[in-house]
């Protein structure tokens, strides 16, 4: 069990990238092991400023400017790890987690499986990512199902800067390594954050059970339309005009992508026997194709029509010019919700 | 083993000082003998022009013609000077900041800003210029750079009897990529191969915000040392000496004897890029210390002194720019959005029936708008 | 078009072990171009003896031992790519193709769309994988999903003799990177080889077209059992002891992973109304997954059942004592086929 | 800069040579002043027990009661000469041959075949003995290595004031290993961060089949120069001298001054593991030229020479080791196989509900099984 308070405050108005911060800023106050590590997080606070003031307020010691090497960082991580550090990874782009898919891959989601429990390591890694903001290559993209494939690794990513502030403390004091996907196009959404909204003292179990689940964002009868990270405001802004158009869609978060709260979605899908799934990531082999899989499995015979996903296109993400068309928007989420309700 | 950190000027080579004094080295004055003032006033030209389209561009994206922009400014000898050594059968793999290279190798810089604009990943073909389109995952390119460097070896254009029909692989990165696990990968397979690859590191002090001290505590020429490849530090704000070294060093490598590395220390005198606010973690001082060691401004002197800067042509070479920057403008204006289509153009050589399938569905989701649209 | 030329010579015993080694030194005999890399492919001839001889007969320059370094063997055969050379790269077992990750995912998959065609990178890229050989840590495991997401790569995976001697020619052959992976415990299993079976000359999109489709291994009519590479043995056997029982399982051997032939898998649901899925991997967001996305988006009111998976389970690939109840097995697959007729 | 190869004996440590006499060294001979005839003895105890339970392990492989054995066969001296140089608050990061360390770190030897018969993938607790797991993928554990003794810094434990607690940490891996960029991220992050930290580069000669021409063209050594980082060659199969430069090393790093690197030139006397040949890559000559310079022997000889080896010593080291292969045959015979749902334990610390569904289903599959059996 780890030691974290989190108080009760009260409500403020943060954009997500504050909200992070703010969240960063309590677990570094609450527990000293919590460190910061990456490139140019500390005097410039990170290229999003996520990190903003917090090298000036904790030094050197526990906001780290790393070597430019992202095995490096992950790599090093681990073996604080086994002294009891937190360490919470910014990795800058999320094309430039690359370099470490080795360490995450094969050490850090391995390790307390093949120590038989005997290593924990309580690892945070950030990763800003997905499109929408008009940048190069490897600026852009969604690489989520990459990780969500491998065992031992626990995948979240918020929509809203109320999940940003809770998920960052809680992903900090769970006991699992952490992948926490920021979706840059929300960093500077705002929405109302309850400081307050954590329980005061975080177990491991409490911890770990918030970031395990999904939320349902909307409630709705006619079709289930499946979200996470930066496609969550998309699928509320279809529902809103599907709603104008007479259906009614329920609107779920995942928020979690490992575990993948499968029975939420189930349940949901049962009620309305349609189902949508949107993410930015490629679609084949992507994150709704699990979603689709389990839904088809254990909703079978309530289902109306088939699961539909509207995704990345397989292709590399392209120039900044595409990518209106190339990510999922209003019309073609709602192309895919008409097609469901044809049934 | 003595620590004199990264930013010492311990071994440096220089040839012409930030006074524009010319200084003599034994090993490399040699290659610098064959600088004539025209030569010279081309490198001025070269740099020059350099900087005016540099600095276009920067206004282009702060008018929000350009989603970003990566200035070369500052790093204009050790790419005008290292540029002008390559010949034909040379081969440059860059990382995104060499617009200097790029210009030395016949690329034309506007079509650099088509990426920039978000048109497209690389804006020319690698193979008509002898230069590798850029890569931005920091270090990666320098494995491709050896491996094209074992290829010329096994093509026979190494040591081959024929000096001029030699070539080498020159691989530009940063003082921050060195600690990427890729070059040092790339210096092992370098090395047991003898590839013909100059590792040519511009160190301007900063990986963006993080200062070469973050990297490593001694000259990152002495990396080399690791491999037993000879390794040069240079000037890098001298263009004459980072010409002389980069001569050698494509000597050295063309005609079989394997790697080198070299390491320009230079000073990046802009921000990372327009998305950067150096302000955030370096001083005025330190910009001003800097600023009075323009790569541009030392030629100027030691031209002037030499009464080889002719008013003529600077005027020309100033009119140039201006010409260059208004082409640029126009060109980044002029250019529309592609068809949508062409974002699934080039995923694979031959078809892929998951990118087909997807590319038919979405000309016809896209048609039933058109439809919409005509039936209303 | 490459100036591949196939000689019709009949029909030999061969392992799959041996049929890849002929196919590689056919291949270098036809195109002076083709190289091999890797860690101890030379005098020992690869861990599992695949590339034995090749040095002997090709030499220092065509069969290379490399520094160890997996990030060195891709990255270089990419230069090298970029010069006319067609590397053919063994990772010695699939758990350490991680440290080349980045290579592969950031570089050799998209060099041909960022350079719009201008860069052909026809290498391929071996990967011994799958289980059921008793190995320790890291020699049993399934990352194909871990490529099949990203776009850029084609991915096969031979499942006999046959399959592995024209694949890996075709796969060479192929303008676009393969991914060729080997299912090791299938290494020693024999079949007859035609070595005459591709076309004399092998075009580019010959080629591709080998490698990119599926073969239905067994016919049937009550119910479609995907399967690949390690598996499509066991599906086979899966299909004689239902029919026995008196079910008809139709099993479709994969083969390339990407592209998927969705439409043949599609084909055959339509048909049977039931499919069942089956793969080593890790079960969650694997291959399994996109297959039943699919065949639910295209064959949704054909199906009388919902698409069952039996793979690997979400834990890491456990110490080898387990590898029998961790791997799909008979009963394992049995089930499931007994699950989908219920309906 | 003159290419020693890497093979060459340039620069090696030794104070007791083949022959077995004792030869000086100014810097390294005080490190080792502290050996008496007794501790020597140890040493060969611990070297000759080794050996008799790797060659135990070896026919336990051969009879199928292992899946696979990687032998330490010819790099005892190396092993057990560094393992003594470690005390308690040190910590060890193994690749995957080092039972000598395992053994001088209290780990019980039998245990380690847990992992080679497939029972688990780690079968110590490695705070308990120092010890971390081994890593089966080649380098990672450098970077764990670096960061652990990164903690050690920040947990006071170096050049705390107080030499008995101050720590470090040595981390082993072979001469292969040195291509990986793992490695030398390693070395970038414990040289900025001055961590403390030996990096012990055991140069077996061979990574599997290839030999360490293949990685490069120098000594291991001096790849530390990359990095400004002291470095040390050390005959690798000199029990003496390897435990003198890691004394010696270890205090270094503990004491605050950041790591080290030491290769020791060693020779891997079997095959790479029992899947391996070879005869294949490498010639009796070979192996008959390093089979004389037997680690064992030489110590055997000097403690000969020296009349410092009794028979009856030498009579129990042989009885200890036969006792100890037969508890290791009984022990490995004894393993049973586990009950099948703990291969579902310890994905997590905490429940996910993945694995939990999963198991629960396994779990009822299993049992419908048992019922038909228990129905019939
Ligand atoms: C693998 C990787 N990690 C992180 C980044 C983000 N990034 C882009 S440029 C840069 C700094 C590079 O510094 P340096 O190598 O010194 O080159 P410079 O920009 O100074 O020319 C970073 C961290 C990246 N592009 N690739
Ligand atoms: C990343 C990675 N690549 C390949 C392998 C396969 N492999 C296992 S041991 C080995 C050779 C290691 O040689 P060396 O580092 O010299 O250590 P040694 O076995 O000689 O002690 C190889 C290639 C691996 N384990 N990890
Ligand atoms: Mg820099
Ligand atoms: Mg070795």
């Amino acid at each position: 069990m780890s030691d974290a308070l989190i108080n009760a405050t009260g409500t403020t108005t943060m954009t997500m990238a504050g909200a992070i911060n703010a969240g960063l800023r309590a677990a570094m106050e609450r527990d000293p092991k919590v460190l910061l590590m990456g490139e140019d997080i500390g005097a410039l606070g990170g290229v999003f400023r996520v990190t903003d003031g917090l090298h000036k307020d904790f030094g050197d010691d526990r906001v780290i400017d790393t070597p430019l090497a992202e095995s490096g960082i992950v790599g090093t991580a681990i073996g604080l790890g086994m002294r009891g550090y937190r360490s919470v990874c910014e990795i800058q782009f999320e094309g430039f987690i690359f370099p470490a898919y080795n360490q995450i891959t094969t050490q850090l989601a391995k390790m307390h499986y093949r120590s038989q429990g005997n290593i924990t390591l309580p690892l945070v890694i950030r990763v800003p990512y997905a499109g929408g903001i008009g940048a190069i290559e490897h600026h852009s993209e969604s690489p989520e199902a990459l990780f969500a494939h491998t065992p031992g690794l626990r995948i979240f990513s918020p929509a809203t800067p109320q999940d940003a502030y809770d998920g960052i403390q809680q992903a900090i004091a769970a006991p699992d390594p952490v992948m926490f996907f920021e979706p840059k196009a929300r960093y500077w959404d705002k929405g109302e954050v309850n400081t307050g909204t954590v329980e005061t003292r975080l177990s491991d179990a409490a911890a770990t059970i918030g970031i395990s689940g999904s939320r349902v964002a909307r409630e709705g009868t006619d079709v289930t339309l499946v979200a996470y990270g930066p496609t969550v405001r998309l699928a509320l802004q279809s529902a809103e005009l599907a709603a104008q158009a007479g259906t009614s869609v329920e609107v779920i978060d995942l928020r979690s992508i490992s575990p993948l709260d499968s029975d939420a979605v189930v349940k949901s899908a049962k009620k309305t026997g349609r189902v949508v799934v949107t993410h930015e990531a490629v679609t084949t082999f992507g994150v709704a194709a699990e979603v689709s899989a389990r839904v088809t499995e254990q909703a079978f015979f309530h289902l109306h029509a088939p699961v539909l996903r509207v995704g990345g296109f397989h292709t590399p993400y392209p120039g900044a010019t595409f990518e209106h068309e190339y990510l999922p928007n209003l019309d073609r989420v709602l192309d895919a919700v008409d097609r469901v309700m044809k049934h | 083993m003595e620590n004199l950190g990264p930013l010492s000027e311990d071994g440096l080579v220089r040839l012409l000082n930030h006074q524009g004094e010319v200084l003599q080295d034994q090993t490399f004055s040699p290659y610098a003998a064959h600088l004539t003032p025209e030569k010279l006033r081309e490198f001025w030209h070269d740099m020059s022009v350099l900087r005016a389209w540099d600095m276009e561009a920067m206004s282009l994206q702060r008018q929000g013609e350009l989603g970003l922009w990566v200035q070369s400014y500052g790093q204009e000898a050790a790419q005008i000077g290292s540029g002008h050594a390559l010949r034909d059968p040379d081969f440059v793999f860059p990382s995104y900041r060499e617009h200097g290279v790029a210009m030395t190798r016949g690329v034309d810089l506007p079509s650099i800003l088509r990426i920039f604009r978000g048109l497209e990943h690389g804006s020319w073909v690698p193979a008509e210029h002898g230069f590798h389109l850029y890569t931005l995952v920091i270090g990666a390119h320098a494995l491709h750079a050896t491996g094209y460097a074992m290829g010329m070896d096994r093509d026979g254009l190494v040591a081959s009897g024929d000096a001029d029909k030699d070539g080498a692989v020159v691989c530009y990165f940063g003082d921050g990529a060195t600690s990427q696990g890729d070059i040092a990968e790339s210096m092992t397979f370098a090395s047991v191969n003898k590839a013909p690859v100059v590792f040519f590191c511009q160190n301007n002090q900063f990986a963006i915000s993080e200062s070469v001290t973050r990297q490593t505590n001694i000259p990152l020429a002495d990396r080399a040392k690791g491999w037993g490849m000879p390794s040069i530090r240079v000037d890098g704000n001298d263009v004459i000496a980072c010409h002389a070294v980069t001569q050698w060093a494509l000597e050295h490598a063309r005609s079989g004897n394997g790697p080198v590395f070299i390491e320009a220390l230079t000073y990046r005198m802009g921000a990372h890029t327009t998305s950067d606010d150096p302000t955030r973690y370096r001083t005025k001082a330190d910009e001003e210390y800097w600023s009075e060691r323009d790569p541009i401004d030392r030629l100027t002197t030691y031209l002037e002194g030499a009464d080889e800067l002719p008013d003529e042509f600077r005027e020309a070479v100033a009119a140039e720019g201006k010409a260059l920057g208004a082409r640029t403008r126009e060109s980044v204006r002029g250019w529309s959005k592609p068809a949508t289509l062409e974002m699934f153009d080039h995923v694979y050589a031959e078809p892929h029936s998951t990118v087909q399938a997807e590319r038919a569905w979405f000309e016809r989701y896209e048609q039933s708008f058109a439809d919409v649209e005509a039936s209303n």
